[in-house]
């Protein structure tokens, strides 16, 4: 692995990047919400199209063998990059969002009982609450909330207090979209399984920018999205213990996931397929499976080195800026940054970041608990990839500092 | 003033800027111009939803003419407000009924028209029509 | 519209018609599984990934409202294409199968209670089976199965019969995809409505094949894929009449459609975003839109024309086959012909065309049911696209007269 | 003769046709002379489920040796099954733990191991493995 990343290089790479916004160069800091894609993960999903298309598992024919090979091959590709047991432990779902939703159901149906509680934490994405939250309503049931500090930091104490309510089921975000804390879940984990309790990570936000171990992080369960890691939308992973995926039912039906099936009774399919209904998104699974292999060449060490320095480069600028505060400044971050410069509102600052040609995020990044701690309204967000550079912090911080004075 | 010529007024008004940031410092200091919604009125009845920032709109009626007051928590949105208000207020419930929201496009705020920002600014125009529509029915 | 089509120029927009399989000439019958796509579909995820790519609603950059803008006027597209009086009652899913878990998941938990019955007809795919039947199973009750006949042609006597044990929903294949049977779904619609049952029309064969107008049928919901009608994997439709929606509970949880979230309480956004949890798969949408136009350019009237020309015409060359049965034989019948040659295993047969170029199914076609009801261990099956000719079935039937010498 | 040689012979048998439909033709006739499984064992117990044709496969053990029999309700799948039982029977079973499927690469029946088409082939040579390792077990 290649510990100095040419970005120059990997701009080239990348398509998006090379457009202008309101007659400005577009400097896009938006990638926590979704990153760009290289040419190798457009042209992918090109080829397969217009010459691999086919529906897959029961097609007897050559088109359909091929795609068939392909996509399984996809999974043993996404099961070493996750350092899975199996690659019948990879699942493929149309995103985070679905593999927790799949996880809520499928481990709530198996698991829950009347009165159960769940834990989560206060810095989970809405993906990664709400459907606990709904799933705890069902039940009866309370949903468990470790808090956070002002730096953005979980309490653990806390978080051990709550493991001793012995709750069903723990789920954590690896990083926080909102404040970049990366969250000490080998610890959290071990914590919990020290109690018997089974772990999902929300792992939206890492899977671009840090190696992930799931026999080493020892997680019971695994989510990200394609579409944040430089693959397409519309597909996404579920990794699962083989121990918690066998027991679990089915979340869908209908396909694939189906093995023998009358009217009277249906049986189903193994794993990975029993929790894979209908035709599966052979490009998107295709598409991703570049992506992924796009940041192993690039290497994921190389890639945290500049972001982290990127990190601490725009940290340091921006907190030169007057009357900026910073939300999440946790000593173990991710290259994300939420702020906010005065009372300004950060749909005003976003607006005109925006005809600067700078795509940043603003609002409470479905993150609303987070911004009614700090009793904010949201926050703007930057947050970088492996192509941003330290001359696009220079633009961003120039920008903030001329709308900043505009709008006061 | 009719509402074309207002709409007239405030396109022109725009007009002499090319630079986007122009447009936006005009519009910033429109907001301040907002007719301020009274402190009694600011309220969650009087606040509309849809848009990453809120705002709060108050109507009145008077020989057979609408007054609107407003406030909003970001600046920008005030001086769209603002420019709604121009056009909206002291007119009559049927004008603002008929009105044309062409100068929107034309002074280049179209995208705030767009499905997310400005659901903001479409429930606004709902909202004056609205209160334009309840005037009617109980004067007309 | 132009009631003739032009054949060799639509072929010339599907690259992946212009392969050799075995030094073959693709000859793709295969179309009931997955159609291929034309070079505009192809282009347009190539340019929303170029220039557009983008996540959505929330953002308040240049190119997430561009996208949004995009997204949205794609839902307007498939509302009208389908004929939807409201383009809120588009809800996008990952196809057809989930499509009909949603509901069987979301109407099921609003009105279903202990020993309600649903209603399927014995000609659906396992999609639109297993999940009622899971459903059933659920809230302890009987899934109720209309009758077909040896034609394939459903009973509609028996139909009404199971209609007066008062069944909480009716779910009902438009077309079937292992017997092409066209079911009279708009009078089957009106039976159910006299008695107030809401009904579900899976549409995963007939979008690309006859024009849809929800209103005119009155269906309750209309579920169909992209890949099947020229579209891209990974994305689906399910239309809702607004009443039904509105009263429905949220199926997944995050994202979009959460509108306000405490620990304590969390509010649903509007529709269509009450039912679109996390990222959407805005490239899928925008692919699908650009297939449904291309369909629509073709016009749905020449596309049906010059099908049921190919459908007659294989259907007449292969009766002429000596020992070949067809199953399915419905006097109203889409381009989907089921058969079997002697007592030859369908899965010999289809590898023998394989190897002539020849790309079509075997099996059960997750028809399971249908298969029993014959007793056979499954058919080979030919399904018809826009792009195919005459021509193709003359291999078709040279080569299945070839391949059935040798079995025998 | 050994596994080695048998499989040799194989793809001579293969190597003297060029055309697809050659080679299936050839396997279409060896499915004919596959060992017949006896109709007592043409049970639940001995289907290979996984493939989309059904393989019925038995076997037993004499002198160190183990012997296959089979059958199938789909000739070409018949046909493979006979290439295996030629390469498997009247082998030891360390013979036939060790085996190298290579030759299955080389008569170009690869497409039969993807995923799809032959979970059925690959459940057969697993099953076939299996009884080995259980009469070496037993008699080891
Ligand atoms: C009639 C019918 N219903 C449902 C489906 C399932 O569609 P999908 O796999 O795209 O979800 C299919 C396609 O296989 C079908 O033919
Ligand atoms: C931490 C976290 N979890 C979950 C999600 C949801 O991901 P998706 O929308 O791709 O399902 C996101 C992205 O928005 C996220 O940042």
């Amino acid at each position: 692995m290649n510990p100095n990343l040419d970005v120059s290089a990997i701009r080239a790479d990348f398509p998006a990047l090379h457009q202008q916004v309101f007659k400005k160069p577009l400097v896009y800091l938006d990638n926590a919400a979704t990153t760009q894609k290289p040419k190798v993960v457009i042209e992918r999903l090109q080829h397969y199209y217009e010459l691999e298309n086919s529906n897959i598992h029961r097609g007897v024919h050559h088109l359909s063998q091929q795609a068939t090979v392909a996509f399984e091959q996809a999974r043993k590709t996404i099961a070493e990059l996750v350092h899975a047991a199996n690659s019948y432990e990879i699942i493929f779902t149309r995103g985070t969002t679905e593999s927790v939703n799949l996880v809520a159901s499928s481990l709530g149906r198996l698991l829950m009982k009347k009165g159960d509680h769940v834990l989560v934490t206060a810095i989970e994405h809405h993906s990664n609450m709400v459907p606990w939250q709904q799933l705890c309503e069902q039940y009866d049931s309370n949903l468990l909330v470790a808090r956070f500090d002002q730096q953005g930091v979980i309490d653990l104490e806390h978080y051990q207090q709550l493991l001793e309510k012995r709750p069903k089921i723990v789920a954590i975000a690896h990083i926080s979209n909102a404040l970049g804390t990366i969250n000490p879940v080998k610890e959290m984990i071990s914590m919990a399984h020290k109690l018997d309790i089974p772990v999902l990570v929300d792992g939206a936000q890492s899977i671009a920018h840090c190696p992930i171990d799931v026999q080493d992080l020892d997680c019971d369960f695994y989510a990200f999205s394609a579409h944040k890691a430089y693959g397409p939308m519309g597909i996404g992973v579920l990794y699962g213990k083989e121990k918690w995926l066998e027991k679990m039912p089915p979340y869908q039906f209908g396909g694939e996931m189906v093995d023998q099936v009358s009217f009277e009774k249906t049986s189903f399919n193994c794993l990975p397929f029993k929790f894979e209904a209908g035709t599966p998104n052979v490009g998107g699974v295709l598409g991703m499976e570049t992506a992924m292999n796009y940041i192993l060449e690039k290497g994921y060490d190389a890639i945290a080195a500049h972001e982290n320095a990127l990190l601490a480069y725009a940290t340091q600028q921006l907190k030169n800026i007057e009357g900026l505060r910073i939300f999440g400044e946790s000593p173990n971050k991710a290259s994300v940054i939420s702020f906010l410069v005065h009372e300004i509102h950060p749909f005003d600052l976003g607006t005109l970041l925006d005809k600067m040609g700078i795509a940043l995020r603003t609002g409470h990044h479905c993150a609303q608990p987070i911004m009614d701690f700090y009793n904010i309204p949201g926050t703007v967000r930057a947050s970088f990839a492996m192509y941003n550079t330290f001359e696009e912090v220079d633009v961003l911080i120039q920008a903030i500092k001329k709308a900043s004075a505009m709008l006061r | 003033m009719s509402i074309e010529s207002i709409q007239q007024t405030i396109i022109d008004e725009f007009s002499s800027f090319d630079d986007w940031m122009d447009k936006y410092n005009l519009l910033i200091e429109m907001g301040k111009d907002t007719p301020m919604i009274e402190a009694q009125y600011k309220t969650n009845n009087h606040l509309i939803s849809g848009c990453q920032s809120r705002v709060w709109l108050h109507a009145s009626y008077r020989d057979g003419k609408v007054y609107f007051t407003a406030d909003s928590d970001a600046v920008i949105t005030k001086g769209i407000v603002n420019l709604l208000i121009r056009v909206f207020s002291e007119q009559t419930p049927d004008a603002i009924l008929n009105v044309d929201l062409g100068f929107l496009d034309k002074i280049g705020l179209k995208e705030h028209l767009s499905p997310t920002r400005s659901n903001g600014l479409l429930s606004m125009v709902k909202q004056m029509k609205m209160y334009a529509q309840v005037f009617k029915l109980k004067n007309g």
